[in-house]
């Protein structure tokens, strides 16, 4: 579904973000990117979505070269891929409601498959009584909450998930992770960078380790830290 | 893409009502420059109507006696053609006089009502090669017959009327330049309007919009901002006509020729209309390219 | 508050470079629309320089022979005095006469020097109370000891004269309509600029930055775009005087008297200059006011 | 050094982000707000800070009344106060150095006290080699130590810090909390909201517990959840 040939990026000609970067992720795989600071899981998130190129290397995403794509098919590349941003990156000035229905009318869904579709996926992150809340009215989980919701809402084949529980307490977390397992488990690969040790330990999933861009461990069914 | 129509109406109007700050400061902006244009091009009407009937740079007319004969009228037009001092000339038919007159004293029915035409004499109007040869022309076909007198424009009034073809040149090179300021005053904020927007286009384009999707609410919204902003333009070009006629009516002389009509008001409205649709539209399109790709 | 002259000198510097969109777009409205302004009020200086001369609504002016006594210059001021038909005069005197011949003939260096002083007639020049008594006073002048001649503006000349002092004022009000429009666009521009920034303001805020911490780099942001777009605005209105007085000393006749000079193009620059740095500081103060309350 | 009296705090009439909260925090003292996402812990910062203002209740800092305060008086206030914010709010478009060393200029400090101390804080964020970096050039556990090296650098008498390690992997987290304490030791009051189970754990600090806009626990030496 996913793959990584000595992928090298390199920020400002200085900053290697990824240093010659090779990795395959099945379909229907379950992947934790986990790592320090600044080693470079968002750049490699972000080389996925085609929102940055790499220097050299070629990335392959469900069957497509993305760096050769051709700019007016990257559109129909994302929609493919559901992300839930570090940042989240709500629309800013849109209702939590229009924020997750946007996804849907990019994809041009009809009117009533909207209306009955982003109700149902606020209930499942909790939040369905603050639809018509602006995303400046929300708390810093709630808008960590609308961007899962917005990615999860098309049910693409791959899901990118960047940090989705940073800002959330425990339980709430763990809601999430059981439904990103869930989705997992309907055939859709996801790949979640995370700084959760908890969460990565008791999922006991596949780990790829990233250090100062480099791969350092590569380990199914692992845990955060090294094995000690 | 499908083209949802509703979605595009709502999302226009949704985000016209939220920006409400670049919503107003774009409307604005179309407005006070279309104004600023659309009043030049009103003024320079009323300078064309005022100086229509010096528009061909009549140096002298030669008059005829209402009853005059075709045959004299022919005698007279040959020895025009004929002569090396003459630059052009052209026939005012009796019809054409009345025309004249017509719209000379709009202001004044009465008169036109009064004038019988048979008493309007018809005439030609000669431009001279050099205006120094006027008089010459003159004295040739004074007592000609069937001429009844020959007018020649004085020297002042000769220099004055050069000096209006002046201003009309002036104030078509004015209108030129403030079409183009208009255009790039509205471009300008809009893209700025654009620029405080950029994040949200970026985090469109990542949720996987086309460039399209996006930049139709965006265009719909330039449209709405130039087909407002044009409108408070046009109300504001209409109420100076009235004011302007208004003082044309009430003024004397030669200023009564220099009327306006609800016409060229709507005339120019219209444009202004048009004008403020299209760089709208323009105007959101250039100023949404650069945050495109991403 | 410290006052640290050189973080706000730097901040500012650096501000105008990283948010370039934003200054560049804050100078070009300054620039098109203070153009727009000098332009017309050039256009202004150069009607009242070609109707200086009839300023005071001369209508008929009393010329004496260049040896008239003092006594009949006196007599003639006294009876103009108790004239009832007289609404104003004013006394030309030699000096006066040759300050005007020299201004009149500007662009003809070799016409003033050769001109005598001791040959240019003193004169009156006085305003009717009624247009239609032009004629009255001037018969009871002509043949005055010591006077000359009595020359009145012929019917058409006094109407032209009429419509050119309504072009003055038309001017006027239209400088005056693209002041206040250069007001408004700069502003507007200024506070799109500054709401894209609302984000960056609040920040500073809710660090713990006083008002005028804030205030006073967006101030001189402001500053240097309205004195930028000015001077741009400074340098086409100097390029357009230019243009302008090539094609008036091409042209001929009274539209020679339409000159303008060098300095009044420095002249207008100046105010220009003044009102974009006024107008950017202003305006970057006013966009600034809204986002400063958190 | 900080107390509320009966604090409530209602958005847009409807939404009760705080009720009735009365709670006294002693100078030195290092407390914990935990509460599941949307409990209202960052809005129990942002009083304090004045950010927004109580529907009724009183706030005293530093024996004075917040709501009270007069406008311009407010930028003296949160002086001192270093605030680490959810979304850590830098300034766009100003580097790393300037980001920091603008809550410096702010208070006037001069030039050769600046150029000494935000280096010197830089390092100990683990961020000096980025100093010339734009926001927009940063990972998310980067940015928040930016935010961090912020709030810390003039040295303010109360602390605020709203999920400070939330993008932070572990280790990174770690060294924070330590340079927290630190800074807490030296006097400086420390509040900080967190959903982060172990550090609470481990720290055994004050814990005041908020569910849906209640103080729900307040406890010394406390851990993240109740005690079972
Ligand atoms: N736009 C950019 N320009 C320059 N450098 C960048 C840019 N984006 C990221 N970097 C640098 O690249 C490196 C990797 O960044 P990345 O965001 O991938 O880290 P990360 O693993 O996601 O870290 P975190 O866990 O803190 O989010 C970092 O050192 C960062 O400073
Ligand atoms: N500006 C606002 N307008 C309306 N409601 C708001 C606003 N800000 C916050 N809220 C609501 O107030 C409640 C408390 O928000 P707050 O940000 O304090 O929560 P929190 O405890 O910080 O949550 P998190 O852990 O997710 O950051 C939430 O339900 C939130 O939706
Ligand atoms: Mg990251
Ligand atoms: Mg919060």
């Amino acid at each position: 579904m996913i793959t990584l040939e000595h992928v090298t990026k390199t920020y400002k000609s200085d900053v290697v973000a990824l240093r010659d970067v090779s990795i395959e992720i099945k379909k229907g795989e379950f992947v934790f990117l986990v790592g320090p600071s600044g080693s470079g899981k968002s750049t490699f998130l972000r080389l996925l979505l085609r929102e940055d190129l790499p220097d050299t290397g070629r990335i392959l995403v469900a069957g497509r070269d993305v760096a050769r794509l051709s700019t007016w098919k990257v559109p129909y590349l994302r929609r493919n891929m559901g992300t839930v941003f570090q940042d989240f990156k709500l629309l800013p000035g849109k209702t939590v409601y229009e924020n997750v229905a946007f996804a849907l009318e990019v994809i041009g869904r009809p009117r009533h498959v909207i209306e009955s579709q982003v109700p149902q996926i606020l209930e499942l992150v909790g939040l369905a009584e603050k639809s018509q809340r602006f995303d400046y009215e929300l708390s810093g989980g709630e808008q960590q909450r609308v961007s899962i919701a917005r990615a999860f809402v098309n049910r693409p084949l791959i899901l990118l998930a960047d940090e989705p529980t940073g800002n959330l307490d425990p339980a709430t977390a763990e809601g999430i992770m059981r439904l990103l397992d869930r989705i997992n488990r309907t055939g859709t690969t996801v790949v979640m960078a995370t700084h959760d040790e908890g969460i990565v330990n008791t999922m006991r999933r596949r780990v790829v380790e990233l250090d100062r861009g480099l791969v350092v461990r590569d380990q199914a069914r692992g845990v955060y830290g090294l094995p000690a | 893409m499908a083209f949802k129509l509703d979605y595009f109406a709502r999302e226009t109007m949704v985000s016209l009502r939220r920006n409400l700050v670049m919503t107003l400061a774009g409307i604005l902006t179309v407005a006070v420059s279309l104004f600023l244009f659309g009043g030049v091009v009103l003024l320079s009407r009323m300078v064309d109507h005022g100086t229509a009937r010096w528009k061909e740079g009549v140096e002298l007319e030669v008059f005829f006696v209402p009853t005059a004969t075709q045959q004299q009228i022919d005698d007279v037009q040959q020895e025009l053609k004929d002569s090396p001092n003459v630059k052009k000339f052209r026939f005012i038919s009796k019809k054409e006089a009345l025309d004249l007159f017509k719209r000379f004293f709009a202001d004044q029915p009465e008169l036109v009502e009064a004038v019988d035409p048979d008493t309007l004499p018809p005439s030609f109007r000669v431009v001279p090669k050099d205006p120094e040869l006027t008089e010459t022309i003159a004295v040739q076909f004074r007592g000609r017959p069937g001429v009844d007198e020959v007018l020649t424009a004085q020297e002042q009034v000769r220099r004055m009327l050069h000096a209006i073809s002046w201003i009309r040149r002036l104030f078509f090179a004015i209108s030129g330049v403030l079409l183009l300021s208009s255009f790039f005053l509205i471009v300008n904020t809009i893209r700025l309007a654009t620029y405080a927007r950029r994040r949200e286009i970026q985090i469109m384009k990542l949720v996987g919009a086309t460039n399209w999707f996006i930049r139709i609410p965006f265009m719909l919204e330039g449209l709405v901002q130039g087909a407002a902003g044009a409108g408070l333009a046009f109300g504001a070009v209409y109420v100076l006509q009235q004011i302007l006629s208004d003082l044309v009516v009430r003024s004397e002389g030669v200023f009564r020729s220099f009327f306006i009509t609800t016409g060229d008001a709507v005339g120019i409205g219209l444009w202004v209309l048009v004008i403020g649709g299209v760089v709208g539209v323009a105007g959101s399109a250039i100023g949404l390219r650069r945050f495109l790709d991403v």
